[in-house]
């Protein structure tokens, strides 16, 4: 497969692309060019992981997870730490990288969409940091769910717009920010928070996460001297899945698991699984699998974690399910609540819910196989922001 | 059959600008968008913008947003919409260029689109979210259709871009007046009239020019250079404040020919 | 001063010792020989380290903070980041080595005792971490005031206790948890949450904080070739500051600052600067510098940090005062505030009120120094947890 | 002028067991504490511990904590006890133990306290929190004012550490007769007695038991073998119960006559 993908113009084979107003297309062509300029710029890549190690705190750990390990009686399981990572998820990494990105491109203001707030923190966490202005679309109904988020946005100097659109949430989110980029687009760079977009989005986050799978790459090969049988990682818009998986593309025996989420159930309409319960479409930008009814109309997702609720997927992603590269599963909000709390009590670690999407799967996969295997999760983020969405399912 | 080249050649035979209004279809009902497509073929409007709603019309303002998820409460499809074309057709000959996102099309199918839009009468077809780099999908239908895919210049557009954009353009070439999502700024005209002016050194397509305009002086000022104006946001929002009035396609229809003639 | 104190009894000069109930007396001389034994065991320092590093995420950066220092216009300064901690303070670095310890002990039980929960939740952790049972002892208005913390050890599986007793804060916690103990000190573990308590505490949890320093030496060497200038740490019981200062304490030419919480002043009742504020008495098991009325009744401590919110202070603090190796100042509530809002907005760092007392030092410091002069601050938390505060102060 | 040693010795002679009781001082008031004390005393009561209020009671259960807070709350200080305690001398000889937490003992400094305690006529004092180890620092002041320092054994007291308790121990050992803090557990007689049995076996000093006693028919178990047995919990919840009734000091001398006699 090599690096040849996405072809000049975003293609992932029929997916990606740059679905695009008229208005934001020499932008985007603009920033191509300019991450194009970066991602060969020795100065940028060493600034960056400069930022990556001594601000974001990387490496993250991969942490062998014992008790988890020992209870599930089967494949040796790793937790990929992203939860450690400065603000609580892997969003930083692609902050860092866009923001760094503006910085060189002598854009001043940067903005950004949210649903569960994680990326609405690491944006403005990074505008902070190099000084930008920043404001952050979201979901009234998110605003109002999320609130020790839009907290910490705030602290952090950001605008935090509401947007009263649609059903309020994050797809509402970020078609406004659009919007806003729309009449902006001159001295704005919209920081979009995952593998989505138009091209060179989904290329550009994949690139900047993809710290997570390299990292990983490594530190397996000094723990264990080879690489993971299975790798397992939740898939909202899918950046802490691609940075997982991207950099075992080529490997071969190394079978990979996208767990998108099946909120209520499959056989309801109450979820996130865009490849598993979607039609190939265009929304935001790229093509890709999309919740959608029989006339193209996006159709609202649902998940428990805020974070995964995203009626589409990354074209990359995409193309991996056409190619079989990997394979796609859900999980439902149950069976994640219960890794949730699983994983707090065997291992002292509270994951993020959409984190717990993949420790979920784990725990179906783990006990079929055999101890000398070997599972690797991504553990996106922590689960702080989640507190007061368990007590409301009665878990405790 | 090329109802657009047809329509802009006999204005320009008359010395007169095209007026292009935009309806969002079904808001409120498609049986009231047919009413007021012909009230406003009566009022003197020369092209009329049909928008196909979406769900998520990220190059709207809040009016035409309301005005598309209005249009999709009330049961408004694409095949809906071909529909009441056609019926359109059976007693007129009114340019009708479709305007809309591209994912409603893909769902139904570019091929069947380009077949189904031109049995129903289409003339054109505007894609928001269906740049250059991505028209060919639909294009190798609808030129096949011979419907014309016409092409959208932002003020953001550079140079090398508008040449390759008007090189393959058809119909006319719709210039946004404003860097923003649509009934949501003042243009200005002086900028307008500038850039309009380096279009047309590269196209012999009319130019028509929209996305902000409201006002019949706007319209009148804008009309000097350009050779249509198109009116959006400004009939939408006055369709919603008197939908429940039963004289509301003489409101529209009013509002409107007083734009015709400030042109 | 070599490795001499405490000595045989806990004693650092007049301060420290082992002033506790003698049904307690056995366990502490236990405890004693097990770390003593401990800390020359090569496979538990080892256990330790993995842990520290592997689950932890240790190192933390030392973060050099550029636009913090620019806006300052005097001495560079650098944050040791104890806030990318797991769990998101350095409470973790203790709470780990105890558990370990109590492992080592054969003991299946842990309690302790928590203010803002900090402490709190990382105990709740490490129990959950090695399955050990786990109660938390918080006062019912601190419960009240800080209740994502609560939830956090909820889902961690501890049992979070309600103390009613005398203020309902921090300290009736500890009195609480002691009593708790005195009645289960044949099998259960106290994990005492600062670098107070009866000795061997003070000792113990300055060993396993030193981490911080030793590691900030050796960063700053290789950053900068030689020693900081001036280190900066807030002191609730002083472990964070300890932890930072002990590597440090025979070094020439380093000036070392511990911030005591002012509150509403000094000239008011209303602080917690036991140094600076109270006068020498014996509280929970050690000789200290503590606040209190003329007649030995212990005051009640004010800060808006809820983790300096203590009315004693560390015993090995009160001998460094005493011996004027380190020099302990003051910082007011309002400050303190307006340090948090300054880092957050400068470096896109929410600090955790506590730690925004040392980064105040620093901003009252740091124009009056050269600019080849260098600073480092201890930044002992993450302030997601201080949101709520923040807000309620109007800052925002 | 050791009127601890000369108690045990009388009582001894008598073939008694001597019953020592608690009460807070200052609970509800410095005077009532006297009347009480002087109601014990005539209710047969032979020691007396006196507890000096502290803010931080780490050792002891709901009731004493709740009484100290009271007497605090009342304005009690350890001067007004040493003042109450010489009001009490002037009229009765019975041993007043004063039983408390070091700090306060502390800032009113413990040489002073030395002096003063012995001028007001105090016999000994028991420190919850200065075990042997940290007892230095009051002793050398109370044993040169010939205060009985007394010393208290737990049950997780081993035998090494009894011994060096034991040989420097004065007036009579303390054995807690719980795991745990003042008046929250049941003593387990048989544990009791094997233990005072050990105690025994390393000093000839009276050995009392505390910490756990409420019922008469405790006391007069754990008397059989032990030389005197602590009510304290008991007594404090009995007199807050009826502080407001003007026959406290009766109920109390009731209650307590009523264990006196079992003993
Ligand atoms: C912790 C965490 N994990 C996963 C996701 C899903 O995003 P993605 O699929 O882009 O990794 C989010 C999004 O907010 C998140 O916060
Ligand atoms: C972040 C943080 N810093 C500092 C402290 C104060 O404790 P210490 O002085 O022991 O470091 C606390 C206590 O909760 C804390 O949470």
């Amino acid at each position: 497969m090599k690096q040849t993908l996405p072809d000049k113009n975003g293609h992932f084979g029929i997916f990606g692309g740059r679905y695009a107003a008229e208005t934001l297309m020499p932008a985007l062509i603009e920033l191509e060019k300019a991450y194009e300029a970066a991602r060969q710029d020795k100065n940028f890549q060493k600034e960056f992981a400069w930022y990556q190690r001594e601000y974001a705190g990387r490496a993250t750990p991969l942490y062998y997870a014992r008790r988890m390990t020992e209870s599930l009686h089967g494949a040796k399981i790793y937790l990929k730490r992203e939860d450690l990572n400065h603000t609580g998820s892997h969003k930083i990494n692609n902050t860092l990288g866009q923001a760094l990105l503006a910085r060189e491109m002598g854009k001043k203001k940067v903005i950004a969409e949210t649903g569960a707030g994680q990326h609405g923190v690491a944006t403005a966490t990074v505008a902070a940091l190099f000084g930008m202005e920043c404001k952050i679309f979201m979901g009234e109904e998110d605003i109002r769910r999320q609130a020790p988020n839009v907290f910490r946005m705030k602290i952090l100097g950001a605008e935090v717009v509401p947007v009263k659109s649609g059903t309020a949430t994050l797809k509402d989110a970020m078609n406004e920010a659009m919007r806003y980029w729309v009449g902006s687009v001159r001295d704005t760079f919209y920081i979009i928070g995952t593998t989505a977009g138009p091209h060179p989005y989904p290329r550009m986050v994949r690139d900047f996460q993809s710290v997570i799978g390299r990292e990983t790459k490594k530190q397996i090969m000094k723990m264990e001297g080879r690489n993971p049988d299975v790798m397992i990682a939740c898939v909202g818009g899918g950046s802490n899945a691609m940075g997982t998986f991207y950099p075992f593309r080529d490997e071969k025996n190394v079978a990979m698991y996208g767990v998108e989420a099946a909120g209520l159930g499959m056989n309801t309409s109450e979820h996130s699984a865009s490849i598993n319960g979607g039609k190939v479409g265009v929304l935001h930008g790229n093509k890709t699998y999309l919740l959608q009814d029989a006339f193209g109309q996006v159709r609202d997702a649902y998940s428990i974690a805020a974070g995964l609720d995203y009626p589409g997927v990354g074209p990359e992603h995409a193309y991996f399910h056409a190619t079989k590269k990997v394979k796609y599963v859900t999980v439902t909000d149950k069976e994640a609540v219960a890794a949730f709390s699983f994983l707090s009590r065997k291992e002292g670690i509270i994951p993020a819910l959409e984190s717990a999407h993949a420790v979920a799967y784990a725990m179906k996969m783990a006990p079929k196989m055999a101890k000398n295997k070997i599972i690797v999760v991504c553990l996106s983020g922590r689960g702080d922001k989640d507190a007061q969405t368990i007590i409301e399912t009665g878990a405790l | 059959m090329k109802r657009i080249e047809e329509k802009f050649a006999a204005l320009r035979a008359k010395k007169e600008k095209a007026l292009i209004v935009y309806l969002t279809a079904g808001d409120p009902s498609l049986d009231m968008t047919k009413k007021l497509i012909f009230g406003l073929e009566k009022a003197g409007v020369d092209i009329l913008e049909i928008g196909v709603p979406f769900s998520d019309p990220t190059a709207d303002g809040p009016v035409i947003q309301a005005a598309s998820q209005r249009a999709l409460k009330a049961g408004t499809t694409l095949a809906g919409v071909l529909k009441m074309v056609s019926d359109v057709r059976k007693v007129s000959e009114i340019p009708i260029v479709l305007f809309g996102y591209f994912n409603p099309i893909f769902a139904y199918g570019v091929k069947k689109f380009a077949l189904d839009a031109r049995k129903a009468g289409v003339d054109g077809v505007l894609v928001v979210d269906l740049p250059y780099e991505e028209a060919g999908e639909l294009r190798i239908y609808t030129d096949a259709s011979q419907i014309d895919f016409i092409s959208l210049i932002a003020p953001t557009t550079d140079k090398e871009r508008l040449s390759k954009i008007a090189a393959s353009a058809a119909g006319f070439l719709y210039y946004i007046s404003i860097t923003g999502i649509t009934g949501t700024a003042t243009p200005k005209i002086d900028n307008i009239k500038t850039e309009v002016g380096k279009i047309r050194k590269i196209t012999k397509l009319p130019i028509a020019v929209g996305f902000g305009i409201s006002k019949p002086q706007q319209a009148k000022e804008i009309a000097r250079f350009a050779d249509g104006v198109v009116i959006g946001s400004a009939v939408v929002r006055l369709i919603d404040e008197n939908k429940n009035n039963r004289d509301l396609v003489e409101i529209i229809s009013g509002y409107v020919s007083e734009i015709k003639q400030a042109l």
